[in-house]
């Protein structure tokens, strides 16, 4: 295995060696390694696309975050919800989006998941339980609280996970939705991406306590920081709180550390940065952390078929922006007006 | 017909519609004993914690929770107690509830009503008594809703509730006492239609809430100096009811709008433009609007009275609108 | 002396005995208690006022609570800043303001503190450094933090103090104000008045945690729970997070616990509360708390001279009733147009 | 005179105001390395970071902060990143900032500025696109401005800094490009002061911000087709300069009223309403007014480009209004 760089290490005293939980079997495996793949290669194509002018608006990517959108989704029904942040690219492929219809949706065409009306920063899917991304930071969490609410309200046994950045623990809304959730003791998992940054920000220069799992314990819940860098961990930790949450447990907060590795937006250069920051996060590359695991450290693939799964990813991907390129429409027109109320009801 | 007042009338809407669908659940600060203005007495009871729930003072938190609640199934009612604190949590009403289904491409529902009392009077200055109203016409996504009688307030609840839209439900505080004929057994009042409350032929006056009350014994009033009004209730601001409007505009030849919410923003420049857009030749005079005065309102009893419009303003300004008669 | 009831020790476990400062003089003493009782007499005539029909809108009485107004401002200069809540009268007679223009102001006179224009909910006196009542709970959180902000920036060596109750802690600017507070090291210190009641909702049924000085953990600021009617405690405690702040200390959450004793609002009748619960909390009064103190724990003062006291400060309220009733005058109506803007400048 | 984009005019703006005045500081996420647009480079370099600072992302938090330190002594300048957060921060905009001075009696002042980039385009989508100044006009104790050149963009913002009351600072997100002539030395663009950008004989469009720059192409391809338009820049929407916009009238007896603001709420109504009042007998026709569709923006290219008025579509209003001469 490739060797995580002294500097990453410094950065997040969480790092944790991959270890796969007990009995999890080799289609969960490739499941994860699939998703984990396709947000990669989905977020990565996002970036060049946007610089070729294929894609437009303002487009953040997912890529180096890949463990703990998949980590967490892993545990969750079709039927349980998130709430997600401007980063929504991974969030709905880790819940099971169909990138067709996302990449569409990026092109701004009437195929989309959106209609061509919401784009990169409102990729939604709620058929699948995806709340949608908003461009506002903070705006989505109490998004997941309600649909926690409703969970408890109609006692159907689903949970909500909130993510968000440690950029967003800031925002009152991120307050005032911890304190609720465990006021009211709702099936809502608070998960913390920690990946010290906000834009230019550093979490250090925006908060004084920088170890974010603390703030559980102003509002009496429990909090636990994990290795967001670690696909096995974020699954784990997560199970733990989806169970509990379902069992009646009341929400978790779970801070997952990792260190931006790409820019802020697509297009961002990041010259504000340490250009070795970027380069020492590379080391720790979830997706090849848990591909190099895969092959190495169970007996169940080979290298081969590894490498297969990654392809597979590819070709999905690849098929998503034919698709979005060729095959699908401009909106018409007259869809302007459509989708403001219900049931098309237009007022002017 | 049971002769009820504006408070029970909100609380029997909540009764029955609590009652047929158990995806209806109101919160909001102190609602689970009733509720500040009492509006929510006896839901606790009836239907317990889990549909009827105070919160914690975090209105972003809990008006977010109300919009992730009827994304996912729920027909939430969310009571900010008094709309001057909407400031707070406007955010998750005009970009997120308002947008969402825009946004998502129409893939989800938001049967959210926003409960909050508005208007001014009894000195409870700046910060308690302001009228917001003409922020949220601005949103599209919303409805917005304003209905000032026994009757309306009880149909026009229900159908708010009943929407899969966003409603701004806006109640007037110093209505709570009002009262009216309220009939036995289900019925709505659906949006966008306006009530001509008093007929007449020498002008209209186009109003809402507790204005629509002033307005009328302003009309009463000018009757007997010989002065014709036709009063009209828009109870609806989004969807506005423009055709009766012009139909009665088309009879009178004048218009005057008049709202308690401050004159520069108000609604009434929007509407007056739209009448002329509509029917600029029908006017046999400039179309006039009367609003409160452009002052955060202050605690002096005295100098809030000269802020709000009132019968006698109301009065005044029929008279001149009509000066060139 | 009087014996608190099981009741509310049970409810107050910070219940600690009175013990006055070492070195503290007579005449802080005596400051220390005749602006308690100055408090106290003021906003019992305001309910009386106010149910009489002299007073209108909303008030609320600070009576209970004189020992954390007061054990608090005693650390302050006029220099200092203090923002508040709805629950202003008591916080502005504590940081020295004047009862007669309060009292007009309640009133309604030009001559008022707000020249009629605020009312109770917006009593102020910002040349003492008062910054001004508010009747949204929250609203004045980052008022105060702006306050020592602007001590951070000018480096003039003042602190600011942050009044606010128990339910204000659930708003996401509290949240947003502690956290810039911490983040930028400000000389602001957050004084949390728990008396377990917002309006009609009980602590622990807006909040999982209830010790609300642990959610300066997150913060990764110093917590203290504190006995809030004991005067002296409080005293001792605001005078380390005050020196604390203005020695570049940073902030402070301090949380003084107590019990609410009377309505809400001067009218409310509080039906929906055991009336137990108000005659236990009676007996730990803080007013009388200090005042027999200061003459049976203290060799300074006779009771004949605590009682003279307690009868300045009533005659002072009744100056300053009279004073509002007879002497002052209704704002002229072109008062209406001032003090919009600067140098009432009119913009119609 | 040099030629500086907006962008260099408002460091301009900011670092001058900084050099003479101590008491001036900024703050608002992402400012202290130059800010997401740019417009605070350098400045933490030159002024510390005291004065300069990144904040945490807590809308309410640190406009409250800046609400506060204007309260006690200093000159802040909040930048809200995109105005449609301004949602955010509303409740300390509008019930703090706007009203202190008010409540307490004029004991107060509120050097306060808030800078926010308003107005759509490039495909941000429904949340990062809207013009809001319409909810601002209608709260006393504000000042609001839209300045578009750079000229105006540096001039008004020393004003605004320099005022003691709060000022919503509206810059166009798509003008931090535009050139213009800016001299050397202090100046100040005052508030209340319309500029009459392009005179004319037909018709009046009285606009501002980003739709000022299309109105006058517009207007340049209509004198083409001999149709004379007289443009007004409003420069400042509250206060706004009526007399000017009077005068204009008096000479063409038509208006258009442009904003970039979605048409239903925008301060379009509100400008007519207010015509209409100072001199209806003025006016050859009706006046109209042109905004954004009622539609929350959608993220397409070419649906998006539907809804914001344009060089076209302000030739087409021009025609309409002209349409019965
Ligand atoms: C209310 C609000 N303020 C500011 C922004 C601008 N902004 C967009 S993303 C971002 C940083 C978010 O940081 P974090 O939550 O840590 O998420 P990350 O981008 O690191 O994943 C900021 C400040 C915004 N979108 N919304
Ligand atoms: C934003 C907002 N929400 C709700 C209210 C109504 N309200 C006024 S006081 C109050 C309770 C405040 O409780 P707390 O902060 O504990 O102060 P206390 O009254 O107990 O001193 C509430 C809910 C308000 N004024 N502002
Ligand atoms: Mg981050
Ligand atoms: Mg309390």
């Amino acid at each position: 295995m490739k060797k995580i760089a002294e500097s990453v290490k410094q950065m997040l005293p969480t790092l944790t060696p991959l270890e796969a939980p007990e009995g999890m079997t080799k289609e969960e495996m490739t499941e994860i390694f699939y998703k984990m793949s396709l947000i990669r290669e989905f977020d990565s194509s996002v970036k060049d696309l946007w610089m070729a002018g294929e894609i437009y608006g303002l487009a953040h990517s997912y890529v180096g975050a890949e463990a703990i959108g998949v980590g967490a989704c892993m545990n969750l029904e079709k039927t349980d919800f998130i709430s997600s942040t401007h980063r929504g690219h991974g969030h709905t492929i880790a819940k099971g989006g169909d990138v067709k219809a996302m990449m569409a949706e990026l092109y701004g065409k009437y195929e989309g998941s959106n209609k061509g009306k919401g784009g990169s920063m409102h990729i939604a899917d709620i058929g699948i339980g995806m709340l949608g991304a908003t461009g506002i930071v903070g705006s989505g969490m109490p998004t997941a609280v309600g649909a926690a609410l409703t969970s408890d309200v109609l006692d159907n046994g689903s949970v909500a996970v909130c993510f968000h950045g440690d950029g967003g623990t800031n925002q009152g809304v991120w307050h005032e939705s911890m304190n609720l959730a465990a006021a009211w003791n709702l099936p809502c998992i608070f998960l913390t991406e920690n990946n010290h940054l906000a834009i230019k920000t550093k979490l250090n220069e925006s908060s004084k306590e920088t170890e974010l799992y603390k703030r559980a314990i102003g509002y009496g819940i429990e909090g636990i920081a994990i290795d967001g860098f670690n696909v096995f961990e974020v699954y784990k930790t997560m199970k733990y709180a989806v169970e509990k949450a379902r069992n009646g447990g009341g929400p978790t907060l779970v801070e997952a550390r990792f260190v931006r590795i790409l820019g802020h937006f697509v297009a961002d250069d990041q010259k504000y940065r340490d250009p070795q920051e970027e380069i020492d996060a590379w080391t720790a590359d979830p997706v090849r952390r848990i591909k190099e695991y895969l092959y190495t450290r169970t007996d169940m693939f080979t290298q081969e078929e590894v490498d297969q799964i990654a392809a597979d990813a590819r070709a999905k991907v690849d098929e998503a922006i034919e698709y979005a390129r060729h095959e699908c429409t401009e909106p018409p027109a007259d869809s302007l007006y459509t989708d403001i109320y219900a049931n098309n009801e237009v007022i002017l | 017909m049971a002769i009820i007042n504006y408070r029970q009338a909100l609380n029997d809407a909540l009764r029955e519609e609590m009652t047929e669908d158990p995806t209806v659940m109101i919160m909001g600060c102190d609602v689970a004993p009733g509720g500040s203005f009492g509006v929510t007495l006896g839901l606790l009871d009836e239907f317990g914690p889990k549909r009827v729930r105070s919160t914690p003072i975090s209105e972003p938190g809990f008006t977010g929770a109300g919009v992730g609640a009827a994304a996912t199934g729920l027909r939430p009612i969310v009571e900010i107690l008094y709309s001057d604190w909407i400031t707070m949590c406007s955010d998750q009403i005009v970009n997120m509830a308002a947008k969402m289904r825009y946004m998502f491409g129409g893939k989800v529902n938001m049967p959210l009503v926003i409960r909050s009392p508005f208007g001014a009077g009894g000195g409870v200055a700046a910060q308690h008594s302001q009228s917001l109203e003409a922020w949220f016409n601005h949103i599209p996504g919303l409805k917005v809703c304003t209905p000032i009688t026994p009757y309306d307030v009880k149909g026009m609840l229900k159908e708010a509730i009943r929407d899969n839209n966003p409603v701004m439900f806006f109640e007037h505080k110093r209505a709570y006492q009002l009262k009216g004929e309220v009939p036995e057994g289900d019925y709505t009042v659906p949006f966008g239609k306006a009530a001509v409350r008093m007929e007449g032929t020498d002008i209209t006056i186009v109003t809402y809430s507790m204005m629509a009350v002033y307005a009328q014994s302003a009309a009463k009033k000018l009757a007997e100096e010989g002065i014709s009004c036709e009063v009209i209730d828009l109870r609806s601001l989004l969807p506005l009811d423009y055709d009766t409007v012009m139909a009665s505009i088309a009879k009178t030849g004048r218009v005057l709008v008049v709202h308690e919410a401050m004159l520069r923003g108000g609604i009434g420049g929007d509407i007056i433009a739209e009448i002329i857009e509509r029917g600029f030749d029908l006017l046999d005079a400039p179309p006039a609007r009367l609003g409160a005065l452009n002052v955060p309102l202050p605690y002096n009893a005295g100098l809030e009275s000269l802020c709000i419009p009132n019968e006698a303003t109301i009065m005044e300004a029929v008279k001149k609108a009509l000066s060139d008669k």
